[in-house]
Formats: C-alpha cells, sequence, structure tokens
C-alpha cells in the first residue's frame, strides 16, 4: 500500500485528468397538468427499466447566497449561489449541496445549455454551516414528482410549490399549473457529445413538451 | 414459620421482664421508706425511685404490645366441619373420637406438606434416564413438535422476551412464516440475527450495529466473530428439545450479559484486554464476564 | 356554373393563408399580380351567357329577318334592288373585317387566353353532405359485401385448413418478441440486450410468411380430412434463426476426481438434452431455444474469459468448449457448453458419466448471470433528484456519514461469476464430504448414538450442521451436542463449552474429531449416571497422559466410587479401542493378617484394579451395561 | 467508525523519528502488522473582513475516511462540524472571493498505520507548514461506538504500550460526551484540538 498522499493533491490530479464530472447539461421545458400523463406514460415507454413503475420523489429546496456588499466602485458586488436539497420522502438519504455556475448559452448550433456544477452529498449540519458561513436563504421551494433514466441522462417531471408555513409538508400550494420537465446529464468536461444525445430524445418528447435551452437572463429581463 | 416462634419467644421474654419489673415496684411500694434513703429528702428519693421503676413498667409495657401486634393471629382452631360436635358427644365410648381425628388429619396434612417438598426436589434431581416414556397409557399423548409450531406462538414468545429486557430491541421479519429471522439489538452494544426453526435457535450471527444484517456474512471485527462462536456454543448447551421456550429464554437471558461487553474486566484476571479481546465468554451459569483463556 | 354574376367582387385586403405551421406561424399566399388578377376576373366571365344573349338577339333578329325574308320574299317581287343591297351588304361586312383585321395586325390589341384556376366552389353544405353520405353509402355497400365475401371465405378456409393467419401469428409474435421494420422484411430480436446483457453477437431472426407452396397443395376448395397436412400444425410464419443459433444448448456443470475418463465427456455432443429442434418446430419453441442458446453461449463466453483474466494457484484450463477449474485438491470443476445443431439427427446415447451433471450448479449459474444482467439495468435513483445518477445509495452516503477505507473497499468488491461458482462447488463438495461422514459414521457407531440436524436455512456457500451424541435410552442423563459449520474450504466445530476448532477440508479430520468426541462422551455420561445412582466421582481426565500413545487423540478416564466407598470403578475410554472397565474393592472380603499389614483398617486403601470384561456383560449398550455394573457393586453382599 | 484516543506522545530530548521508530518496535512486539501509512491535513480559511465578523473554516482530510472531507466552522460562538464528498475542496476553490487560506497554518500528521485485533494504531508526525512540531499518537478501538463504555479498556491498551506516559483521563473534547455515539468527526475534533495547539507553541525540536 503506497503511502495516502495529499487529498488536495488527488483533486487536483483528478481535475487534471478530467473526471470528475462537473459539467451539467441541460435542456427545460414545461408541460400542462392535464397533459402530464401523457408524457409520463410517454417517457415510461422511452426510458430504461420503469417496468415497476417511475420512481418518485419529493424534494425540499433552500437557496443560499453568499454575497459581498458593494464595497467600491471598481469591485463589483459578487455574489455565490449555493443550493441545499434534501429528500423528503426517503429517509437515510444525505443531503445534496449543489454549486451551479454561470450557464453558458453557447451558439445555436449547440443543443443544450451547459453549465458548470459542483454537486455533493452533505451532512445534514448543512444548513446551520451555510447560515454560519454567512450565507442567506434567498427562496426555497418543494418540488415532487417522477424521474426517469435513459443511459446517463436524468429526465425529472417535477411540480413546484411554494413554501406555506415554516416547516416543510405543512401546507403547500403549487406555483403553476403545469409541470417543469428537465433533462440533464452530469459529465466531466469536454463530453459535448452526450449533448446531441439529449437534442435527439427531447426531440423525440415533441410536441408534447419543447424541451430547449433556456436563457434566465432574458427571462429576467421579461419580469 | 421460624420467624413466627422467634417472635413468639420474643413476646414471652418481654412479658416476662414486664411482670419482674411490676413485681419490683411491688416490692419497692411494700417496702416502704428504706434506710438507704438516707435522711434528707428520703420522701422525695423515694418517690423517684417509685417513678423510675414505674417508667420502666411503662417502657416494658409497650415492648409487650408491641411484640403482641407483631404476633400473626392463630389460624383459629381446625375447622373440623360437623364433627366439631363430636367433641360435644357425651357418651363414654365415643368421647375419644374427636382427639383421634384431629390427631389423623395434622398427621396427613404434614404428609401432603412434606411430599409437596419432596416432590420438588425430585423433579430439581430427575432420576430419568430418557425423556422418552415406554408406558402405554403415555404413548397416546402425542409429542407436541418443536420444528413445526404455529407463527403466533414463536410470536409471543419473542414479544415475552422483548418485555423481559427493556435495553434490548427485538426487530421481527418472516422471510419463511414459521422460521423468523429476529434482529436484537443489545443496547449500543452490539447486535444478533438469530434465524428460528420452529421454537429453536437455529443460527446466530453477532455484529455491529452498523454492519449489514446479512446473516451468513461474518462481522469484520474480530470480537463480534468470537462472541458469534460463543453463541453457537450457548445454543448448544441452553438446547432442550422438551422444553423449547426455556432455552430460548435462558439463552436470551445469558446473551443478555453481553451489554457489558466492553466495560467489564475478567472475572479471572482482573484486566480487560487479553490478546486484544476484551472478555468475550460470559459464564453459562453465573453470567461472570472471562476470557477466552482465563475461563 | 349554376349562378350568374351580377355583383362585382373585390379580392379581399388581406392576403389568404396558405399554411399554418406546428409552431403556429403562418404562411400567406403572395398577393396576386394585375395580370394574374385580371385573369382571374376575366375567368368568371361567362362567356357563353353572353353569347347566348347574341344567339337570342340573332334568333330574334333572324326572327325579323325571316319576317322581313317573307316579307322581301314578299317585297322581292316588287323590290328589284335587293340583289344589289345583300350584295352591297356583304362587301361591307367584309371591309368591316378587313379593317378590323387591320387594326388589330396594326395595333396589336388581341385577347390572349391562358389558363386559370379554377377557384373551389363553394356549394351548400347540406346538398354536399347528402351527396356524400348517399357517395360513402354506396361504397360502403360495396365493401361490406366485400368484405362478407372475404369472411365467408375465410371461414371456408379455416373450416377447411388448421393454418393461421399470418397477420394473427405476427401480432401473436409481437407480443413477446421484439420486432421491427427494415424495408420489405420483418426483422427481430431475441438477445438479453434490453435486459442489461453486454454480450456482442447478435440475437437477430427474420420473419417470414410460409412458403406458399404448400399451398397449393391444400387448396381450400378441395377439404381432405386425413390428409397428410393436418397432421402437420402449420404456421403461417416462419421464423429464420442464424446458424450458430439453432439448436439445443445448455451448460453442463460437472465435479469429478481427478483423472477420470476426461475425453469421453469431450466427444459427445449430445447430452440428455432435449429432442432436436425440427424445422416444424412452432416459432415459440423455435425462438426459445434460440434464445437458450443465445444465453448459454453468453454464459460460457464470460466465464471462459474470467477463466483466463484469473490468477488461480492451479490455472483454470479452457479447452475448446470446456472449462476446467480446480476446486480442491483432487477434484475439478468442469463447466462444458453443450450445443447440437438441429442437423446432428441422430440421438446417441449418453455417457454414463453425464450422471455427475450439477443441476444445482447450472442453475446457480444461470441465476448468477442474471443477476449479472439486472445490476447492469437496475441502477438506483438518486434521492434528492439532483443528486448525480450511478452510484448507489450506499456509496452516496460514504462522503456525508464518513465511511472508512474498509466499508468503500467493500463496495468496490465484485465476484466474478467463476470465482462464485467454484466457491459454491467447493461448498457443494464440503457439504458432501461432510454429510458422507457423519453418515458413515452414525452407521458404524451403534453405542452412542450420533444424530445430525441440518440448518434449513443456509446460503450457497454456508451451511451448518447440529450433532447431538447421545445413548439411547440415557439421553436425559448426558447429551454432548456438537455445531459444525460448512464452509467453503474448511469446517469449524464449536462445543457447548465454546471450544472451537477449525479443519481443513480432509474428511479424515472430521471423523476423528468425532471419534473423540464420542469417547469423551462415554466418560462424561458414566460421571452423570454414576451420580444418579449415588457413586460419587472422585476424578476424571479428558486427556490422560498414561497409557499406550493413542493413534489419534488421547484417552480420557474417570474414577468412580461407590456410595459407601468400598467398591471403585476406573473407566478409561479409547477413541478408536472404544471404553474399558476395571473394578477393585476394599477391603477386600477376606482379611488375613501378615507382617506386613498388620490390621484390617489398611486395606480401605484400595485393592487391585481387576478389568471387566464388557462385551460378556448384560445390557443393551454401554451405560446400560454400567447402570448394571454400578447397581450389583452397590448392594450390600 | 470505533471509538478514537488521540494523545501526544512526550518527546523525552529524543527526535520525532526516533519516538516514532520506539513505539513502532513496541507496537510490533505486540503482535502488530503494519497496514499502510496514514495522513490527515487541515488547512484554515478565514473569512474576508467584508463579510462582517470573521469566521475560520478549518478544512480536514483523513485517510481512514477517503471519501469524505470534514470542515469545521469556527464562528466564535459555536463550532459546526459538516462532512461532504470530496469535491467540498472544488467548492472552497470557487469561493476564494470570500474565504482565504492561510497557508502557514497548514497541518498534517503522517506515519505509519497498524492494526492489532480490532485496535488501529496510528503513529504520526505533525508538521505545521513543514516544520516539525511533535508525535501524535491515535489508538482507535473500531468495534464499539461509546466511549464511555470502552475507556477503561483503551486506557488499558494505551498504557500497555505507552507506558506511563499513557493517558490517565480522557481527552478533554471528550470528556463531556462520553455517553454520546462516537463518529468520526469526533476524531476530526481532537486533531483539530492538537493542531491548534501545536501551532501556537514555538517549534518544539525543530529536527524534522
Amino acid at each position: 500500500m503506497s503511502a495516502p498522499g495529499n487529498a488536495m493533491d488527488s483533486l487536483s490530479a483528478a481535475l487534471k485528468c478530467n473526471i470528475i464530472p462537473n459539467q451539467e447539461y441541460l435542456l427545460q421545458g414545461s408541460v400542462l397538468d392535464q397533459y402530464v400523463e401523457v408524457l409520463l406514460h410517454r417517457l415510461r415507454g422511452l426510458c430504461d427499466n420503469v417496468d415497476s413503475g417511475p420512481e418518485s420523489f419529493h424534494d425540499h429546496e433552500l437557496c443560499f447566497s453568499l454575497r459581498i456588499a458593494n464595497t467600491g466602485a471598481t469591485t463589483p458586488m459578487s455574489v455565490f449561489s449555493l443550493r441545499v436539497r434534501r429528500a423528503l420522502d426517503v429517509s437515510d438519504t444525505p443531503y445534496q449541496l449543489r454549486y451551479i455556475g454561470q450557464q453558458e448559452l453557447g451558439d445555436k448550433n449547440r443543443p443544450t445549455v451547459v453549465r458548470s456544477s459542483i454537486d455533493m452529498a452533505c451532512s445534514s449540519t448543512i444548513v446551520d454551516f451555510l447560515t454560519e458561513l454567512g450565507c442567506r436563504v434567498d427562496f426555497e421551494y418543494i418540488a415532487r414528482g417522477y424521474m426517469f433514466r435513459k443511459g446517463r441522462m436524468k429526465i425529472t417531471v417535477s411540480k413546484i410549490f411554494k413554501m406555506g408555513g415554516n416547516k416543510p409538508g405543512e401546507t403547500v400550494e403549487p406555483i403553476s399549473q403545469s409541470y417543469l420537465v428537465e433533462l440533464s446529464v452530469l459529465a466531466p468536461s469536454g463530453q459535448d457529445a452526450i449533448a446531441e444525445d439529449m437534442r435527439i430524445f427531447a426531440e423525440q418528447l415533441r410536441p408534447l413538451v419543447q424541451l430547449e435551452k433556456i436563457d434566465y437572463k432574458r427571462l429576467g429581463n421579461i419580469m | 414459620m421460624e420467624r413466627d416462634i422467634e417472635q413468639l419467644n420474643s413476646a414471652l421474654s418481654a412479658i416476662k421482664v414486664l411482670r419482674s419489673n411490676v413485681r419490683n415496684v411491688f416490692d419497692s411500694v411494700s417496702n416502704g421508706l428504706r434506710a438507704d434513703h438516707g435522711d434528707e429528702g428520703k420522701e422525695s428519693k423515694f418517690v423517684h425511685e417509685l417513678q423510675e421503676l414505674l417508667t420502666t413498667v411503662n417502657n416494658n409495657l409497650r415492648d409487650v404490645e408491641n411484640a403482641v401486634s407483631n404476633l400473626t393471629p392463630p389460624p383459629g382452631a381446625f375447622s373440623l366441619g360437623n364433627t366439631t360436635y363430636l367433641s360435644q358427644e357425651t357418651t363414654q365410648e365415643r368421647q375419644a373420637l374427636y382427639g383421634q381425628l384431629v390427631n389423623s388429619y395434622k398427621w396427613t396434612d404434614k404428609i401432603r406438606e412434606y411430599s409437596a417438598v419432596a416432590g420438588n426436589i425430585l423433579a430439581a434431581n430427575s432420576f430419568n434416564k430418557t425423556y422418552k416414556t415406554f408406558s402405554t397409557t403415555k404413548r397416546r399423548k402425542t409429542q407436541t413438535s418443536n420444528h413445526n409450531v404455529p407463527p403466533e406462538v414463536i410470536e409471543n414468545l419473542i414479544t415475552s422476551i422483548d418485555r423481559l429486557f427493556p435495553d434490548v430491541t427485538f426487530t421481527t421479519n418472516r422471510p419463511l412464516v414459521p422460521n423468523p429471522v429476529i434482529q436484537v439489538s443489545l443496547g449500543r452494544v452490539l447486535k444478533a440475527i438469530i434465524a428460528f426453526k420452529g421454537l429453536m435457535i437455529e443460527w446466530v450471527a453477532v455484529k455491529a450495529h452498523a454492519e449489514s444484517n446479512d446473516l451468513w456474512a461474518e462481522s469484520r471485527y474480530k470480537v463480534f466473530r468470537k462472541v458469534t462462536e460463543n453463541c453457537h456454543a450457548a445454543m448448544c448447551h441452553f438446547h432442550s428439545p422438551m422444553m423449547p421456550e426455556l432455552a430460548v429464554r435462558s439463552f436470551m437471558h445469558w446473551f443478555h450479559s453481553y451489554n457489558t461487553l466492553f466495560s467489564a474486566p475478567c472475572k479471572r484476571c482482573g484486566n480487560h484486554l487479553h490478546t486484544t479481546l476484551p472478555p468475550t465468554w460470559r459464564d453459562l451459569r453465573t453470567l461472570e464476564p472471562y476470557h477466552e483463556e482465563c475461563k | 356554373m349554376s349562378y350568374s354574376v351580377n355583383i362585382s367582387v373585390e379580392a379581399t385586403i388581406e392576403n389568404q393563408i396558405q399554411e399554418i405551421q406546428y409552431d403556429g406561424t403562418e404562411i400567406y399566399q403572395p398577393p396576386l399580380t394585375l395580370s394574374e388578377s385580371l385573369a382571374k376576373y376575366a375567368q368568371k366571365i361567362d362567356f357563353s351567357k353572353t353569347s347566348e344573349v347574341d344567339i337570342k338577339k340573332e334568333e330574334s333578329s333572324e326572327d325579323s329577318k325571316s319576317d322581313t325574308d317573307s316579307k322581301d320574299a314578299f317585297q322581292s317581287s316588287i323590290w328589284p334592288w335587293d340583289s344589289v343591297r345583300t350584295k352591297l351588304r356583304s362587301s361591307l361586312q367584309e371591309i368591316c373585317v378587313l379593317a378590323d383585321v387591320l387594326a388589330i395586325a396594326k395595333e396589336k390589341r388581341y385577347l390572349v387566353l391562358d389558363p386559370v384556376q379554377q377557384e373551389p366552389l363553394e356549394t351548400k353544405p347540406m346538398v354536399q353532405i347528402y351527396a356524400r353520405k348517399k357517395a360513402l353509402g354506396g361504397a360502403a355497400n360495396v365493401l361490406l359485401a366485400g368484405a362478407e365475401k372475404m369472411k365467408n371465405s375465410q371461414t371456408e378456409a379455416a373450416r377447411n385448413r388448421t393454418t393461421l393467419d399470418f397477420h394473427i401469428e405476427l401480432l401473436r409474435l409481437r407480443q413477446n418478441w421484439r420486432l421491427k421494420k427494415v424495408s420489405n422484411t420483418i426483422i427481430g430480436d431475441l438477445s438479453y440486450r434490453t435486459t442489461g446483457s453486454k454480450y456482442l453477437q447478435t440475437g437477430t431472426f427474420e420473419v417470414t410468411k410460409a412458403e406458399d407452396e404448400e399451398k397449393p397443395s391444400s387448396p381450400p376448395s378441395s377439404p381432405l380430412p386425413g390428409g397428410p397436412i393436418p397432421s402437420k400444425p402449420n404456421s403461417a410464419l416462419r421464423v429464420s434463426i442464424p446458424t450458430e443459433l439453432q439448436g439445443v444448448a445448455y451448460i453442463e456443470v460437472l465435479c469429478q476426481k481427478d483423472q477420470e475418463d476426461l475425453c469421453s465427456v469431450n466427444l459427445n455432443l449430445m447430452g440428455t438434452a432435449p429432442p432436436p429442434s425440427n424445422p416444424d418446430m412452432h416459432w415459440q419453441q423455435k425462438l426459445e431455444a434460440a434464445q437458450n442458446v443465445l444465453f448459454c453461449k453468453e454464459l460460457f463466453n464470460q466465464l471462459a474469459k474470467e477463466a483466463v483474466q484469473l490468477q488461480a494457484p492451479i490455472p483454470h484450463m479452457v479447452v475448446g468448449n470446456q472449462i476446467m477449474a480446480t476446486v480442491l485438491p483432487g477434484i475439478q470443476l468442469i463447466i462444458g457448453l453443450r450445443h447440437s445443431t438441429s442437423g446432428d439427427k441422430k440421438q446417441q446415447t449418453p455417457p454414463p458419466s453425464k450422471s455427475d451433471h450439477d443441476h444445482v450448479l447450472e442453475h446457480s449459474l444461470h441465476q448468477l448471470l442474471r443477476e449479472v444482467h439486472h445490476k447492469n439495468t437496475h441502477h438506483p435513483f438518486p434521492h434528492p433528484a439532483t443528486g448525480p445518477l450511478g452510484p448507489s445509495k450506499k456509496r452516496m452516503l460514504a462522503g456525508p456519514l464518513a465511511a472508512d477505507r474498509h466499508e468503500l473497499l467493500e463496495m468496490t468488491k465484485t465476484q466474478t461469476l467463476l470465482e462464485q461458482i467454484v466457491q459454491q462447488a467447493q461448498h457443494f463438495i464440503m457439504r458432501m464430504r461432510t454429510e458422507y461422514v457423519l453418515d458413515t459414521i452414525a452407521k458404524e457407531v451403534k453405542d452412542p448414538l450420533i444424530s445430525s440436524h441440518w440448518n434449513t436455512l443456509n446460503s450457497p456457500t454456508h451451511s451448518c450442521v447440529k450433532i447431538h451424541i447421545s445413548t439411547h435410552g440415557y439421553d436425559a442423563v448426558c447429551r454432548t451436542p456438537l455445531i459444525i459449520h460448512v464452509g467453503e474450504k474448511s469446517l469449524k466445530c464449536i462445543c457447548r463449552d465454546g471450544k472451537v476448532m477449525n479443519m481443513s477440508y480432509e474428511p479424515q479430520e472430521l471423523r476423528d474429531l468425532i471419534f473423540c468426541h464420542i469417547s469423551q462422551h462415554q466418560i462424561v455420561a458414566v460421571q452423570a449416571l454414576a451420580k444418579t445412582m449415588g457413586w460419587q466421582a472422585l476424578g476424571n481426565s479428558n486427556h490422560l497422559g498414561t497409557g499406550a500413545v493413542e493413534p489419534l487423540g488421547n484417552s480420557s478416564s474417570c474414577l468412580l466410587s461407590s456410595p459407601t466407598g468400598d467398591r471403585i470403578i476406573a473407566v478409561r475410554c479409547e477413541p478408536q479401542a472404544g471404553p474399558q472397565v476395571s473394578v477393585a474393592h476394599s477391603p477386600r472380603t477376606d482379611f488375613f493378617p501378615s507382617r506386613l499389614v498388620t490390621e484390617r483398617k489398611w486395606e480401605h486403601l484400595g485393592g487391585q484394579f481387576r478389568d471387566v470384561r464388557l462385551d460378556k456383560m448384560e445390557g443393551r449398550n454401554f451405560l446400560h451395561k454400567m447402570e448394571l455394573l454400578m447397581a450389583s457393586l452397590t448392594s450390600n453382599s | 467508525m470505533g471509538v478514537t484516543i488521540l494523545t501526544q506522545f512526550n518527546t523525552e530530548n529524543r527526535s520525532g523519528p526516533q519516538n516514532i521508530e520506539i513505539l513502532s518496535k513496541r507496537i510490533l512486539a505486540l503482535g502488530a502488522t503494519q497496514q499502510g501509512q496514514f495522513l490527515v491535513d487541515c488547512e484554515t480559511y478565514t473569512s474576508v473582513p467584508q463579510l462582517g465578523h470573521q469566521r475560520t473554516v478549518h478544512v480536514l482530510h483523513n485517510s481512514e475516511q477517503p471519501a469524505t472531507v470534514f470542515s469545521l466552522l469556527e464562528t466564535g460562538a459555536k463550532t459546526i462540524p459538516l462532512a461532504t464528498d470530496g469535491l467540498f475542496d472544488l467548492l472552497m476553490m470557487k469561493m476564494s472571493h470570500f474565504y482565504t487560506s492561510k497557508k502557514q497554518t497548514k497541518s498534517e500528521s503522517k506515519g505509519p498505520r497498524y492494526e492489532i485485533g480490532d485496535f488501529c494504531v496510528k503513529l504520526g508526525t505533525v508538521t505545521v507548514s513543514s516544520n516539525f512540531k511533535g508525535v501524535l499518537v491515535e489508538v482507535e478501538y473500531r468495534p464499539c461506538v461509546v466511549p464511555a463504555m470502552c475507556w477503561d479498556l483503551l486506557k488499558e491498551f494505551l498504557q500497555g504500550f505507552l507506558g506511563l506516559s499513557g493517558p490517565t483521563t480522557p481527552p478533554t473534547y471528550l470528556q463531556n460526551r462520553m455517553q454520546e455515539n462516537y463518529s468520526p468527526i469526533d476524531t476530526i475534533h481532537q486533531y483539530l484540538e492538537h493542531f491548534t495547539m501545536f501551532r501556537k507553541s514555538p517549534g518544539i525540536g525543530m529536527r524534522p
């Protein structure tokens, strides 16, 4: 057995070898409540291993941000946002901490949104930890729905609920009359071939749901 | 019985003391003033003496009362039903009958008492050399099977044992209905997975709490592997085909003594560790901890 | 043309929509150019009508003319210039025409006729509906009549022949198998790829309609009951399977001792397999057989790959269709792929060594591969849903719960199929050997009874047997329990006092151990019996140091004294030779004072031991004899 | 997962390697086998002043739990532990705007790792920014999870191989957690305690 190396060294080595899946390829869309059954039915036909029915999930997500106030005219305000998610329906699962970087829409030829993502499981002290770290809760919501897989692709069909009371699960009300549909793959950077697979898969869900690259900046302008 | 006699004796002696002290009082009163009271204030001295004597009498009286109250009242006369009228018999030749009757009654009573005691002692040290009985009368009694018992019986047994030990938690699951596999957590020390065959323990695997519940995988820790072996030995020891419930119960009782696995030192050498193992053996009768090498 | 246009029609301002796309964008027709619209309007002019009017006019003029003609005729006699007038008139006409022609030729203003698209005619909806209804009704009648006719012929055909319809067959096939249409052929897939197999060989088959050449031989018009055709349950569907998947295959697993006829196994391809597939087999059976062949091939391929890769102390051998692995010294596990093609018609009698074929191990091999398939496709879903796909739940928790090295290593550990089957085979042999040893000892040794209880629950590589040594009629007095764990390559014996003995795979070790326990059981049982008889155990030893050296184990012994202390019994029990009993009397019944021993009391010191010839004694077994012996010595004789 | 006791071994005028050698000889004589090496390292990040009052994040790795990154956040009032996947380091890099690392306090303890029965013994040489500071002995009894249950047993073991210099009372960190279930983060707490002590102390025995 060789001497264990420094953890940071091995991490940077792993970064160099490009084996850390830190890129998320993403397509998003939505479907109205009344058509969600049709969509689920189609997904059952398209995805792997749905003989036992689709896997459901019920998660609670908190969105934190760490920001430094504008100190001088030269330094822009820097914001660093983190998401914490936990499963409400399955016990003894870890909390999931997520950092999602700026998304690159790319040009028209690129079929999906690519954004850097650091994804890690963590212990339940994470909420306290982040709060004490100086983070603020921006918003929180509950997502409930189904997920599917097709090869490396993950498809989630979820309904987003507003948090009613302080406790999750107390009173929740849906945000809209539709379901959010996401098609995503987490891969090491440089594996753009998967994006093409995603496009083809998304094509198969048309016209029930249009999975597209969503530009949040533009959405922000509209609102 | 012993205690009753003791109390009776003490009550009698208390009465004796009381009597003698009362007698002293009367003595003193009858003698009146004596020379030893001296001249000055002889009355007051006499009165003083009398008072002292009376207080002792008082105390003695209290003692007697205490002793008497401690006594259990005798259980009255033997109620012999209508035969009591025999004692009022006036005819000459029948007058002795009652005395004889009471005597024979006492005699049979004692026989009953002694035979019960003897029966208990004999049952404990059986002279039976085999469980099989060859008498034709008993053959008709069907042997109850220990292998094939209704699930409720086992369920009842497990819940009754569960109630016996508050720091032991039982979780039952039944892959095969008449043969449950239970998981027994002994505090925070260890857990055991026990497979039953009917009412008999068939397999035991002892593990740390964090390990898997697989019945066949061994624990990664030496100490639990050793305890597993010892559990198998105890399973052999307590095995009793005639009284399967008792076997399970006594096994669980023995197993419960492992809650001090890490904290109790060896009874023999007084140390915690021997070849890096804590005392893993528990005596089958006294449940005292010993090292493998010290037992 | 039934309506007249007296109203002028103007084009709508909006352009017409040509097409609406799925995204909702509308594509307009380009607006008409001037000439196009002119043409369009021109087309709307009903020339025939105007000509009709003209004709009418002409008619009327003709009428008037005829009137005039008649007048002329009447007047001609009275007007002599008539011919001159007509001539003048015709010449005027000629000149007018000439002038027109000249004008057209000169100014080039003449009419051109262009083809114009006819606009869809808007008819009254009710009329249309009636018309269509009638037309449809007519068509329906034709179809119904045709269908009736076909149905009749169909039922007749069905009555005549037992063949099923190709399409119904195809539907059935589709319900159970994966099919797709590639140009004109229907291709099916019977591989396990969709259930997680990663085997490269394809399992495609082609579906065709059964050849028609058979049909003429049995025309529906000539039903021949009892003919050759109904005897063959024919299918309208034919599946053609690639040759390498044809036939019947199975995996043969056998455990055998060294150097037993190895080659004879090799030669025979046909085993006790089901009858060879004939071309007339139903497609379902045919496909199932082919699928089984594919499965067996994959399994064997996988095993062969592993056999080559694995670094075993005694290397595994892969020869042809056979893998040989050494399980225990002298014992080999042979896994063979037996594949018989359908062409091989002649049945060969299975060689006698085939009877060793282990169905249990074959079954577990199948199970193992299916487990691999299942694992390939059934990945756990992450919770919460944003987690990465792939790692198991345990691995997901490893970070936050701080799993240590050992646990992480355990997670990555996987066993190959061959390793697992070798382990199972090892255990299988160990179990067989243990069974054999216990059974033979139970048969050989009659005096203490040896009963063994195998556990009902066991794993493929671990089982357990409980052994009870007891004496008939004295089972309540003494019972020696033992637990033996049968593992893969070793045995472990646990006694009731917590002693643990580990043994190797050699069955002799277990045999010796049981014999040692039998001899110890006898000694312990005698002492327990003595207690109930009121005798006193003076001492005992399980490992006696005195006496002849034992071939195995140590002899054990004990000394018992009678309740009054005047008799002493010594028992010595050897694992091989069995028990020996000696008796001493003290004091001796007759005492003669000598110069050395002057007083009788010295005789209490114990006397000479004399051997008891147990075989001559009354009694069912050793303990019974001992009971009788003690009873006779206790009496105040 | 077991209970771990971390104790300093007095140098007694011997250099670090000598101490390690003596201890290795002793533990090998008891019948232990060496099972590779171990490494515990600690890096400390402090918040930038714009972020309000100062907070410190200690990020530790323990080669015994290779898939985990431990972090302890000290706010002054309380300490919050966190255990995450290995990618937490990546996140700390991303947060370099807010939390900056103090390179001169990078500490680690590394050395041989021995296994003896259910015990795991690690002899660590402590360096703070590659200056030798002392020797830390870690003894883990893996089957037990409650410190109160096995403290006597551990004490006996420690004294058996450290001699009189073995600890007589549980580590201060554990003293009011004796009845709680022990978890790997508790080991990390003990290491951090020792590292902070070593950081404050001037370089004893500068020989590496």
